[in-house]
């Protein structure tokens, strides 16, 4: 019968992607209005349609280059693709979830490894002290990204600016904090 | 007492060689009301037929059924030999043991007996068959053509040349639709002014076709061959059998500043006016919601100025009934204003135009006489974007089918704008191009290879104005989706072709069916695309989906065969197996309680309601009434009511229940 | 006058880089008779960083923040941060839309969020509780010309903010006229200015930020004005990137709408936090308020 | 020894299923001949009172077919059929007619081969199911009263 192919099982990534985010490579008709207005495209390795085109083949090799790629830690989520997609096709959650299945399978692109850095020092703040302690953030993306010459000079005017504490705020309940971060975080990566 | 022939068909062998033909004309003798029961060879031949001829006459039958092939393949041939007998066709019937019986089973006792079990059922049957006439409904032979537009003007002039009556109505003041807007039309690139006026002026002057302008139809009642239609015309305060057409008064009316639609806003008109200098026919109508006499009870110019006196302010709408036998809907389409799209600017920049402002400004007769300049400055656009699909096949922001004829204008815009601009550049951002017609690939490949349009495959995402450019951001989907910007001077957006507005108040008048888009629905979409579910309404042009000129004149010339063969005849004969509601005298002792549930479900609009009212003239009851020349015999209503005051000819209620006793209790 | 009392978030950047947002909010608030409640032991939203990473995460901080406030019995909830507000917005509608989800999170932060708040980002929040205030507080005209900014996450994605047209969006421009600005049509209103990406993809931000600005200032505008942290520190902390791509340097000044409204109804320039910007903002020679302005209600006509 | 074989009767429409199997025919594709087929001009016509009339009348197993979904020969005859269809299966439920016993379908005048199909499918699974004597002895008893 007609409906049978919605049982189909799916097993290549875009079936994993309509799986867990709803949302389906194969409304895209490639034409490239995402891409044209996507304010990182250029970055990218692959603009948003040809990273969907990548996914809609199939192909293993493709699929390789997807979860690889910078595309997925360049998209800035700002919903600019999706709010013009003829076609809705959801872009920004496909990209969340491009970018967990890249850390899980540990093909993250080394290009995107400043952009991951921050995002670490950033949740690494929150969890200890619950909100995000800015000097703290940029001490700790700098060891990490090595990227210690960039924005020393931002900083002091940032102080002169009233802009930048010294010292921590700190939320009162933070075991309900690393309780978050241990049922969450945590417990996917082990 | 009924007296049943049962006539047994070898088909050669076809049936024999799995069947006991003569077994089964043993045990049909012995079925109550059985009189003569027989098997032959081929009951089809000439021999055949004459054995049931010969038996009606001699044993004096009542009824005869044919145990042979599907009823689907000889029904009439039998038929006909029973009428030639004497006997009502109606009360012949045939039993399927060829396709539903010899030809799928084996050779066996079980075989046999279900040839056994058919004949028996359809015994059972043929004993409760009514005996009925066709039925025959008078003709009248004159056509209805709603809408003016090339589709209509077809079908008008075939219908009045081959010797009909034609009433045509038309909701604008000139006939010529959407194809006098054009300028030039592909595939050939001629101009539509001069293949399309010559058409118009041949409505005008052909003895069989009426033709009320300015004026829509109000209401319609009756059935295939007897339509009686009210049309509403519109008071055009001139009065079309004085005025002479010198134009005079439109000169002379001062108020000349109205947006001119027939332009698309590109151009003025005045109060009183022709919406184009070709217009048919050429009489003035004055716009009463713009002209100052109406508006302040002052002026009158065009009164004064008018030599043959044929203005007439206190002139009023006017209801004319016609009686008509056929209808064919032409009522065209429109296309979607340029201001849905968000991204492309809420059509707030004056320099992007939609494909229709576009033809204008190409039309020699056009606001510009021909030659391209932006709406802003009048300027030579150097460099212009075309844009397709800007609307369609877009399920988020338009609509989500293909309009089907953007692709093919979209290529004669860029190559007529590259004849006029040498030295500028056409780019035409695309998806696919559709170009799926004779001579139609040719056309857009020469539009590329000859006149150097520059096609780039991506959806513009963005138009923006900067420093009186528009700036155009699109994506170029064969090079990597890379951003291509292009700072143009004009934009052209091919928006989407849409259902007319008032279509879908139409289609309610006139009971046919619409689209999820407000496009009329055809009644099947291969093999009945110019019919409507409603016999005798007919479809043509671009009512039921965006066509362009050939398809929608192809459709015409269809329509106009349908309508002439309906004319050929004065009388229309239809299959009588027609549902009917019980109807005792008096009317109030119906069993029908009025429920309506019968009404909704009948895919024809065939029943109606009936007053039946007391000596005084009071209402008692209502009843269900079916409308034999609208009801297809479906059978729906006659399922759904639950008082069974509803029955079909052909396939009662108690016919179907014998059948079904007679099949299984052997 | 009768104080009104609203939930308050203000948000990590509002305490820290962007200081001066949460200065000038207060200060509009307090002069105009309301008051903000922050939510008790708020938690940062996990902005980029959480739903990049991880979706539980991304939807559990900001939950935690939504239990508390209705926890606290708040009604309505302020959320200045465009970010944040977006954050919020999209948990509230993940978990409404997602019972199986709803209740996965709700274990994770061991509270319960019923969904009964209302989150107003900024400009709804001065669109329901300050706009009509105006026409009796105001001291100056704003007789600038203004170009407003919304970026991305104020609108997008509409389907779940259901807030303003996202292509050329009216409601800043609107409160803007209203305190006697000539708000300018422009090419970028919604496009992204690098958001998260200011610490470590600076060259992207200085791109796209730059267009932004270079826009603004090519079109005459005086000032930009802008509802977001992020948006604020891109186009003002970013000035010598912003400059280097642009190749010239560029004085356009960028203030909150809060600092706007601020100015019109006279207050000090400090308390708004003017001094803390980057890009000094020298706009002064404010006419006195005459007479009230009236704005034709924005017509929207994009959604059909 | 002989094994138990089903009636089945099939009320079918004219425009799509009765040419369907008129093509199983034209193509002489085999079947069981266990089925008795019923015309009807759509299956809009059937009224659901006569599936309890065969029942009663000795069936033991029903197909109901007509055209597919928008195929209808009177454009939307076969959507009341299925309307009522959802209506008349509960009245079955709450009567104790075993609604496993009737077979809805949707055959057109080019499916010979799927006609073939639905009838040795259904034969297949009354065969199963056994004689539907509790609803044969049920009616005539209920006639005798
Ligand atoms: C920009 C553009 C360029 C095109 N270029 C070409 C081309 O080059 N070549 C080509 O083959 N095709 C072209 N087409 C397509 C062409 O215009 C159509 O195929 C053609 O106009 C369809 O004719 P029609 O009679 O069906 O409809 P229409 O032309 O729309 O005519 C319908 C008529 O019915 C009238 N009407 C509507 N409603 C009512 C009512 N309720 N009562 C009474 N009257 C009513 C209207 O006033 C109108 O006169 C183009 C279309 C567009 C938009
Ligand atoms: C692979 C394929 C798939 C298709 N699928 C579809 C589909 O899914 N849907 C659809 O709408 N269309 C489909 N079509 C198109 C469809 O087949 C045609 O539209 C249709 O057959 C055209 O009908 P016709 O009567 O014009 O021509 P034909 O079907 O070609 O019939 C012409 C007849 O004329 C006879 N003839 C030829 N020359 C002479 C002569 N000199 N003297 C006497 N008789 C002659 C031929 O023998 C033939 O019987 C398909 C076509 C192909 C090739
Ligand atoms: S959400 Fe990501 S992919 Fe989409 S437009 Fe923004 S940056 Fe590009
Ligand atoms: S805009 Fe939508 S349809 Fe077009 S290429 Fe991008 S995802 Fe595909
Ligand atoms: S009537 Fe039908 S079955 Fe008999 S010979 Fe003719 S074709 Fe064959
Ligand atoms: S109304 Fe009078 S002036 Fe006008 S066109 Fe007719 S005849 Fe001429
Ligand atoms: S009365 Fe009306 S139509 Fe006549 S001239 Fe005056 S404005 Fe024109
Ligand atoms: S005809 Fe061409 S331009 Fe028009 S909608 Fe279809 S594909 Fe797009
Ligand atoms: S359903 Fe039956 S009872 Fe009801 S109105 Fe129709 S015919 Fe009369
Ligand atoms: S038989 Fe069908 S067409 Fe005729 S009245 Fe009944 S429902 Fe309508």
């Amino acid at each position: 019968m007609s409906e049978s192919h919605n049982h189909l099982v799916d097993n290549s990534l875009s079936g994993k992607i309509k799986k867990e985010t709803g949302v389906s490579v194969a409304r895209c008709y490639q034409c490239g209005k995402c891409s044209a207005g996507c304010p990182v495209s250029v970055d990218m390795d692959y603009p948003p349609s040809l990273l969907i085109r990548k996914l809609q083949t199939g192909l293993p090799e493709h699929e390789e280059q997807v979860l690889r790629s910078k595309s997925i830690w360049f998209c800035l989520s700002c919903e600019m693709c999706i709010a013009r997609c003829p076609m809705e096709v959801d872009i920004p959650p496909m990209m969340d979830y491009l970018r967990h299945e890249s850390i899980r399978l540990k093909k993250v692109n080394p290009a995107s490894k400043n952009i991951i850095s921050f995002h670490k020092a950033f949740l690494d703040s929150i969890e200890q002290t619950g909100k995000l302690y800015e000097m703290g953030l940029i001490v700790d993306y700098k060891t990490r990204s090595f990227n210690l010459m960039q924005d020393v000079m931002l900083a002091p005017s940032m102080f002169a600016k009233g802009k930048l504490s010294i010292l921590p705020e700190v939320i009162k309940n933070r075991r309900n904090m690393k309780q978050i971060f241990k049922n969450t975080l945590k417990n996917k990566q082990k | 007492m009924a007296r049943i022939g049962v006539f047994i068909c070898h088909c050669g062998e076809n049936i024999s060689a799995t069947v006991d033909c003569p077994k089964v004309s043993e045990v049909a003798a012995k079925f109550p009301g059985v009189v003569y029961s027989i098997d032959y060879k081929y009951m089809c031949s000439d021999p055949g037929q004459s054995m049931v001829v010969n038996a009606i006459k001699e044993h004096k039958l009542t009824g005869v059924v044919v145990s042979a092939c599907s009823p689907r393949m000889h029904e009439p041939t039998f038929r006909r030999a029973c009428a030639e007998a004497g006997l009502n066709p109606y009360l012949c019937e045939m039993a399927n043991i060829r396709e539903h019986c010899s030809w799928v089973h084996e050779k066996g006792d079980k075989t046999d007996q279900k040839a056994i079990d058919v004949v028996r059922m359809m015994v059972e049957k043929v004993k409760r068959n009514n005996a009925l006439m066709s039925i025959k409904v008078p003709v009248t032979k004159t056509a209805l053509v709603i809408g003016g537009g090339v589709a209509g003007i077809q079908a008008a002039l075939d219908i009045a040349n081959a010797g009909h009556k034609v009433i045509m109505v038309e909701r604008d003041p000139s006939i010529g639709g959407h194809m006098s807007q054009l300028s030039e039309t592909f595939p050939t690139l001629d101009c539509s002014q001069c293949i399309l006026t010559p058409r118009m002026v041949e409505v005008a002057q052909n003895p069989n076709i009426k033709l009320y302008t300015y004026a829509e139809v109000e209401s319609v009642e009756g059935f295939v061959g007897n339509f009686t239609v009210k049309i509403r015309k519109k008071a055009k305060s001139v009065d079309e059998t004085v005025c002479n057409g010198c134009g005079l008064c439109t000169t002379k009316c001062p108020n000349k500043k109205i947006p001119n639609e027939f332009e698309l806003g590109m151009g003025k008109r005045p109060a009183i006016y022709v919406p184009f200098p070709q217009a048919v026919p050429n009489i003035p109508v004055i716009d009463k919601i713009n002209c100052t006499y109406y508006k302040t009870g002052k002026c009158k110019i065009c009164e004064k100025v008018c030599q043959a006196k044929a203005i007439r302010f206190d002139q009023e709408d006017e209801i004319i009934e016609v009686a008509v036998g056929a209808i064919a809907i032409c009522t065209g389409f429109d296309v979607k204003k340029t201001d849905f799209f968000p991204e492309y600017g809420y059509g707030k920049y004056k320099d992007i135009i939609d494909g229709l402002q576009f033809e204008r400004m190409a039309s020699a007769s056009g606001p510009t006489s021909g030659e391209m300049r932006r709406p802003s400055d009048g300027q030579t656009p150097k460099k212009i974007v075309f844009v397709a699909c800007a609307g369609s096949r877009d399920p988020a922001k338009g609509i989500e089918y293909c309009s089907k004829i953007c692709c093919m204008y979209t290529a004669k815009h860029a190559m007529l704008y590259k004849h006029k601009v040498h030295d500028g550049t056409a780019y035409v951002f695309y998806m696919d191009i559709r170009a799926a017609g004779k001579n139609y690939d040719e056309f857009t490949r020469r539009g590329i290879e000859e006149d150097g349009a520059k096609y780039i495959r991506g959806r513009v995402s963005k138009i923006y104005e900067r420093d009186g450019k528009l700036i155009v951001v699109g994506a170029d989907t064969l090079m990597n989706a890379e951003t291509v910007e292009i700072e143009a001077d004009m934009v052209v957006l091919a928006t989407a072709g849409v259902a007319n507005p008032g279509a879908e108040e139409l289609a309610q008048k006139l009971h046919v069916s619409y689209d999820q888009h407000k496009f009329f629905s055809e009644a099947h979409p291969k093999l009945k695309p110019v019919e409507t579910n409603t016999a005798g309404i007919y479809l043509a042009g671009a009512c039921q989906a965006p066509k362009d000129i050939p398809e929608s004149v192809a459709a015409a010339s269809g329509v106009a065969g349908k309508i002439s063969c309906l004319f050929a005849n004065n009388e229309l004969t239809r299959e009588p197996l027609i549902a009917f509601v019980d109807r005792t005298a008096p009317p109030e002792y119906s069993s029908c309680t009025g429920c309506f549930l019968c009404q909704p479900v009948c895919p024809y609009n065939a029943i109606e309601r009936e007053d039946v009212k007391d000596r005084n003239g009071n209402l008692i009851k209502q009843l269900a009434y079916i409308n034999p020349g609208l009801c297809q015999g479906c059978g729906t209503c006659v399922a759904v009511c639950k008082s069974k005051s509803i029955d079909i000819d052909g396939y009662t209620n108690s016919q179907m229940y014998y059948e079904v006793d007679a099949l299984l209790n052997s | 006058m009768q104080k009104i009392k609203l939930g308050y978030y203000p948000g990590c950047s509002l305490e820290g880089s962007s200081r001066e947002y949460n200065e000038s909010v207060q200060a509009i608030a307090e002069k105009l008779g309301i008051e903000l409640v922050s939510i008790p032991d708020w938690n940062c939203c996990g902005a980029t960083a959480a739903h990049n990473l991880n979706k539980e995460l991304s939807l559990s901080l900001p939950a935690r923040n939504l239990a508390l406030a209705e926890e606290a019995g708040l009604k309505e909830l302020v959320v200045p941060c465009a970010a944040c507000y977006s954050r919020f917005t999209t948990t509230q509608h993940e978990l409404m839309h997602d019972e199986t989800m709803h209740q996965k999170v709700n274990g994770i932060i061991g509270k319960e969020y019923k969904g009964n708040l209302r989150i107003l980002n900024v400009i709804q929040f001065i669109e329901e509780f300050i706009i009509d205030k105006l026409d009796d507080n105001i001291k100056f005209e704003f007789n600038k010309k203004v170009a407003c900014y919304y970026g991305c996450l104020l609108v997008r994605p509409n389907k779940i903010l259901n807030f303003d047209r996202t292509e050329d969006p009216q409601t800043m421009d609107v409160v803007m006229k209203k305190l006697g600005a000539d708000s300018i049509d422009w090419a970028y209103k919604t496009e992204c200015c690098g958001a998260g990406f200011s610490v470590s993809f600076t060259e992207a931000v200085g791109r796209l930020s730059g267009k932004i600005v270079e826009d603004a200032d090519h079109r005459g505008a005086e000032a930009l004005i802008v509802a977001c942290p992020m948006c604020h520190s891109n186009l003002d902390m970013r000035r010598p990137e912003i400059d280097k791509y642009n190749g010239k340097k560029l004085n356009i000044p960028v203030l909150y709408i809060t600092q706007a409204i601020g100015l019109a109804l006279g207050i000090d320039r400090n308390i708004l936090g003017l001094q803390r910007h980057f890009v000094t903002v020298k706009l002064n020679d404010f006419k006195p308020f005459a007479k009230k302005i009236e704005v034709e209600n924005l017509q929207i006509t994009e959604e059909i | 020894m002989s094994e138990f074989e089903p009636k089945i009767v099939a009320f079918v429409c004219n425009w799509c299923t009765y040419a369907g199997a008129d093509l199983t025919g034209t193509s002489r594709i085999k079947y069981s001949a266990n089925v008795r087929i019923v015309r009807f001009p759509c299956t809009g016509r059937i009224d659901y009172m006569l599936l309890t009339k065969a029942f009663a009348s000795g069936a033991d197993g029903i197909i109901v077919s007509g055209c597919h979904p928008n195929d209808c020969h009177y454009t939307s005859g076969n959507f009341y059929a299925r309307r009522r269809w959802m209506v008349f299966k509960k009245i079955c439920d709450f009567m104790g007619i075993d609604t496993r016993r009737i077979v809805f379908s949707w055959v057109s005048a080019a499916e010979g081969g799927k006609w073939a199909e639905i009838v040795n499918s259904t034969n297949e699974e009354i065969k199963k199911l056994g004689p539907y004597e509790s609803y044969h002895k049920l009616s005539t008893q209920d006639i005798l009263a």
